[in-house]
């Protein structure tokens, strides 16, 4: 209960802060045109934005998936002794399978 | 009470000047914006004083207001047309603290007309016909096209860069077509300024590789004759870019940190950068000596 | 408070179809996941609770950047409509509804309070290494699974060359000319400053 | 009590800051600011352009909350503490994102989607380390990790994790060799067409955030309030700023790759050790 409490009050003060402390933003139209060192540009900055390493994004998310299974590991490693280090070996073996996969594959940089 | 408190502090600060650099005029910016009490902004939005130094073509004149004109107000505007490093710094100080003291500073050089006539055709009135049509807020939206590298054709976004970016060397209008962060075409519209040999200086190129690896100190130290202080300098170039006469970029910037003068040949810019992510493409461009650039680029611009 | 947060995740759920802009309904839609993991943690499961935030964050990021990749008008520059065939969404949303909320109502709720002081992230734990142990190794397989199709579909090159290497795509009619990118003319296959590095 | 932890999280915060804008030089710099004009970009998303920035103001704080400041007294006593440091984690990677996005401009854009590139991935290894310290605690909160080193600290115990940690904490605050969304050669980024107080807010929010992640790191690994003499908070608050002043001469000396090698780096390289690095603590714990 503190801790959301705590967090929502962070978030709120925060929020009320800044509105405070950040003016209202006004701009004539020449000033508004995004900064290009003196060049234009011919349209709209967003657009369909070409993410280069997409592969790597996706690989990612399985990965972090599973990494959420460590947390509670973690809390019994201690006392289930070896029995929790052969069950990880081998899950964190499984998945490195993958990011092996992935590198030979190329997906870590960008396409 | 507080309000005056933070002039007071204002006027005690760096003064953050943007440099509009002319021709001939490089080494002796690059060499000024190292002084401690000036503070090199990398974007106008972040300073107060916009430096112009030298005379400028006509050409480049509107570019030059548009870049006046997104400085941030109260701003303003100094001319640098002779060598006294004193006494234009001097100026520089003395401009902020009036600026500071509640002057008016300078009004914008351009109309306040929007990039394009609104087209309110939507039933919000901004858009224009479809999700895609129409110019919305003044622009319209980029469409999709070929790309270089892995043919997944998304948008392709078209902008003419310069002549001032920070980046880029000074004068340097490059017209990039970006898919992503990659450039799928350039093509020179307008070459660098001309520049004396001075800015070929290897302390000088150094500090400008410097700078994009996020050097600013570093940069400042090489400029002024000190040992560089900072890791992994050489390294953090990636192998083969801009590889001309059997020289990378890397092997440029470790001859330039030992003080030798580098020369490459010209190469063809609009060859060079496309398939490059924007850093590279700008690693790939420091890496050039501004002779070799201004050569290259005038070659292109004339074919 | 729990009510509190549950018409926040509602609100935000909505919000998710009345924005234009991909990136600000892929976030409302983190913002609404955000409001459950808080239920979650007033529920007394602080590690599930959290670990929805977390999660959530992260994906919802992903999500956002493929919604911008590929969705037309990403930004919502012209005004657009995010839901499609109105009627039947509006009938499944009502019966989903009716639904789960008979459900709640009809059934006998066990009410087993968790005791004062207990650790549940370690209960947790030793389900994980004791009885759910299949379930948790099973798992990491159907991951493994996930991360390889993920990159089989996603990457075009690869350790055998591009994935589309000698394929021809569909014709748009009965023996013309194939669709989309012709083979051959592989943008990017032929002149790649980069495959090197 | 409650109040009285308020009071130190906001102080801590507060003082923290302003050590860290002198570390930078950026006090005066930042105060100038204020004077200036806040412009405004063509067609911008204006909400998430005003709230970015105290998302992560918010995201700093609430990260500093969950610190105990003395053995057992943290203001967020909960018993995953790490995991919500870490969900902080991935919600300023939203953050930067949404503060580049906001502005509807090119450089600010490309800034946006390199820390995505960057900011993701350098959550694995922060979540190996972080569980790494967990091992010999038995338990995912910040109290009892820093209770479990009473007799010898994590940096000696785990010496890989806060090496690791240190990347993390500069791609987390946009510093140095991991300041990808504000990188030099797009005009420092995500913050390219910011100015007047807006601009000087979002710097206030990465110094920030530099505090609480140097105390994360100062709890997780040099014992945080543990220490003789001294009481607690003072131990804290001497381990966070030798962390900040660490974090902030590595920023300033290394050079930053392009966006590119470094996804590789972080695979290939940074992984695989924050992988040795849990082995070699679980090996220590059992």
């Amino acid at each position: 209960m503190q801790a959301v409490i705590v967090i929502l009050g962070w978030t709120a003060f925060a929020v009320v802060l800044a509105r405070a402390l950040q003016p209202a933003a006004n701009s004539t139209a020449p000033q508004a045109a995004p900064f290009l060192g003196g060049g234009t540009p011919d349209m709209h900055a967003w657009q369909r934005f070409h993410f280069r390493p997409y592969s790597m994004s996706l690989l990612f998310i399985a990965f972090e998936m599973e990494m959420m299974f460590m947390y509670p590991w973690a809390v019994v490693f201690v006392s289930e002794g070896i029995k929790a280090l052969a069950e990880m070996g081998m899950f964190l073996a499984i998945l490195s399978v993958g990011i092996l996969y992935g590198w030979r594959e190329g997906i870590f940089r960008w396409q | 009470m507080a309000m005056t408190h933070l002039v007071r502090w204002a006027a005690r600060a760096p003064a953050p000047v943007y440099a509009a650099i002319g021709p001939g005029r490089q080494a002796e910016v690059e060499r000024l914006l190292t002084r401690p009490g000036l503070n090199r902004a990398k974007t106008p939005r972040d300073a107060a004083i916009l430096l112009v130094a030298g005379d400028l073509p006509s050409s480049s004149l509107d570019a030059l207001n548009r870049l006046h004109d997104q400085l941030p107000r109260p701003r303003t505007t100094l001319r640098w047309l002779d060598g006294d490093q004193e006494a234009i710094a001097h100026r520089i100080t003395t401009a902020l603290r009036a600026l500071c003291d509640g002057a008016a500073g300078e009004d914008d050089r351009l109309p306040d007309t929007p990039a394009n006539e609104w087209k309110g055709i939507g039933p919000h009135g901004q858009g224009g016909k479809g999700m895609m049509g129409g110019t919305p807020y003044g622009r319209p939206m980029a469409m999709t096209g070929k790309d270089v590298r892995d043919g997944l054709q998304l948008d392709r976004y078209t902008t003419r860069v310069g002549p001032f970016a920070p980046m880029l060397p000074p004068g340097l209008v490059l017209e990039v077509t970006l898919q992503g962060d990659v450039i799928c075409e350039a093509s020179v519209q307008a070459a660098p300024f001309a520049q004396p040999a001075e800015a070929d200086a290897p302390a000088l190129c150094a500090a400008r590789m410097l700078r994009l690896l996020g050097l600013d100190a570093a940069a400042d130290r090489v400029i002024r004759g000190r040992p560089l202080r900072a890791a992994w300098v050489t390294g953090a170039v990636p192998r083969g870019l801009a590889r001309i006469n059997d020289t990378d970029a890397r092997d440029r910037l470790s001859a330039w940190l030992r003080s030798r003068t580098v020369t490459v040949a010209p190469p063809d810019l609009a060859a060079l950068l496309p398939g490059s992510e924007w850093s590279e493409a700008m690693l790939i461009l420091a890496s050039l000596p501004p002779s070799a650039l201004i050569r290259a680029a005038r070659a292109t611009e004339a074919a | 408070m729990i009510a509190l947060l549950a018409l926040f995740a509602v609100w935000t759920g909505w919000r998710v179809f009345r924005v234009d802009s991909m990136v600000r309904a892929s976030f409302a839609l983190m913002l609404s996941f955000v409001s459950v993991g808080a239920i979650g943690v007033l529920l007394s499961a602080p590690y599930i609770g959290v670990a929805t935030v977390f999660m959530m964050a992260v994906e919802m990021m992903v999500m956002a950047i493929f919604m911008v990749m590929f969705m037309m008008n990403p930004a919502g520059l012209n005004p657009m409509v995010m839901v499609h065939q109105h009627r039947l969404s509006i009938a499944a949303g009502v019966l989903a509804f009716v639904g789960l909320s008979a459900a709640i109502l009809l059934s006998p709720l066990p009410s087993d309070p968790v005791p004062e002081g207990s650790d549940v992230v370690a209960q947790l734990g030793h389900e994980l290494l004791g009885p759910s142990m299949l379930v948790f190794e099973t798992a990491g397989v159907t991951l493994l699974a996930t991360m390889v199709g993920a990159v089989i579909l996603s990457s075009r090159q690869g350790w055998f060359g591009a994935a589309d290497h000698g394929s021809r795509p569909p014709d748009l009619t009965a023996g013309g000319d194939p669709a989309g990118r012709q083979p051959g003319d592989g943008g990017g296959h032929g002149h790649h400053h980069h495959g090197g590095h | 009590m409650t109040a009285l932890l308020v009071l130190a999280v906001l102080a801590t915060l507060l003082g923290g800051t302003v050590l860290a804008a002198l570390m930078d030089r950026a006090a005066l710099p930042l105060a100038a600011l204020l004077t200036r004009q806040r412009v405004e970009t063509e067609a911008p998303d204006r909400m998430n352009r005003d709230l970015s920035s105290a998302w992560y103001l918010a995201l700093a704080a609430i990260g500093l909350s969950v610190v105990p400041f003395a053995p057992g007294l943290a203001l967020i006593d909960s018993p995953v503490g790490i995991v919500i440091w870490g969900s902080c984690e991935a919600l300023v990677v939203v953050t930067v994102f949404l503060h580049g996005w906001s502005p509807n401009a090119p450089f600010p854009l490309i800034g946006a989607y390199r820390y995505a590139a960057i900011g993701l991935p350098i959550m694995l290894p922060s979540m190996f380390v972080l569980i790494a310290a967990a091992l010999p605690a038995e338990s995912l909160s910040l109290i009892d990790i820093v209770e479990s080193q009473r007799e010898i600290w994590n940096v000696l115990r785990q010496p890989l994790g806060l090496p690791l940690f240190l990347v993390v904490a500069l791609a987390m605050t946009l510093r140095g060799p991991m300041d990808y969304a504000d990188a030099a050669d797009i005009a420092t980024g995500t913050s390219a067409e910011e100015s007047g107080a807006a601009r000087a807010l979002w710097q206030v929010a990465r110094l920030a955030m530099l505090v609480s992640i140097s105390a994360i790191a100062a709890t997780v690994f040099l014992g945080g309030p543990l220490g003789p003499v001294l009481p607690g908070p003072v131990w804290l608050w001497l381990k966070t700023a030798a962390l900040m002043a660490l974090t902030v001469w590595i920023g300033n000396r290394v050079a930053r790759t392009t966006p590119d090698r470094m996804l590789t780096i972080l695979w290939v390289v940074l992984l695989p050790l924050s992988f040795l690095g849990l082995i070699i603590a679980g090996v220590m714990a059992l």
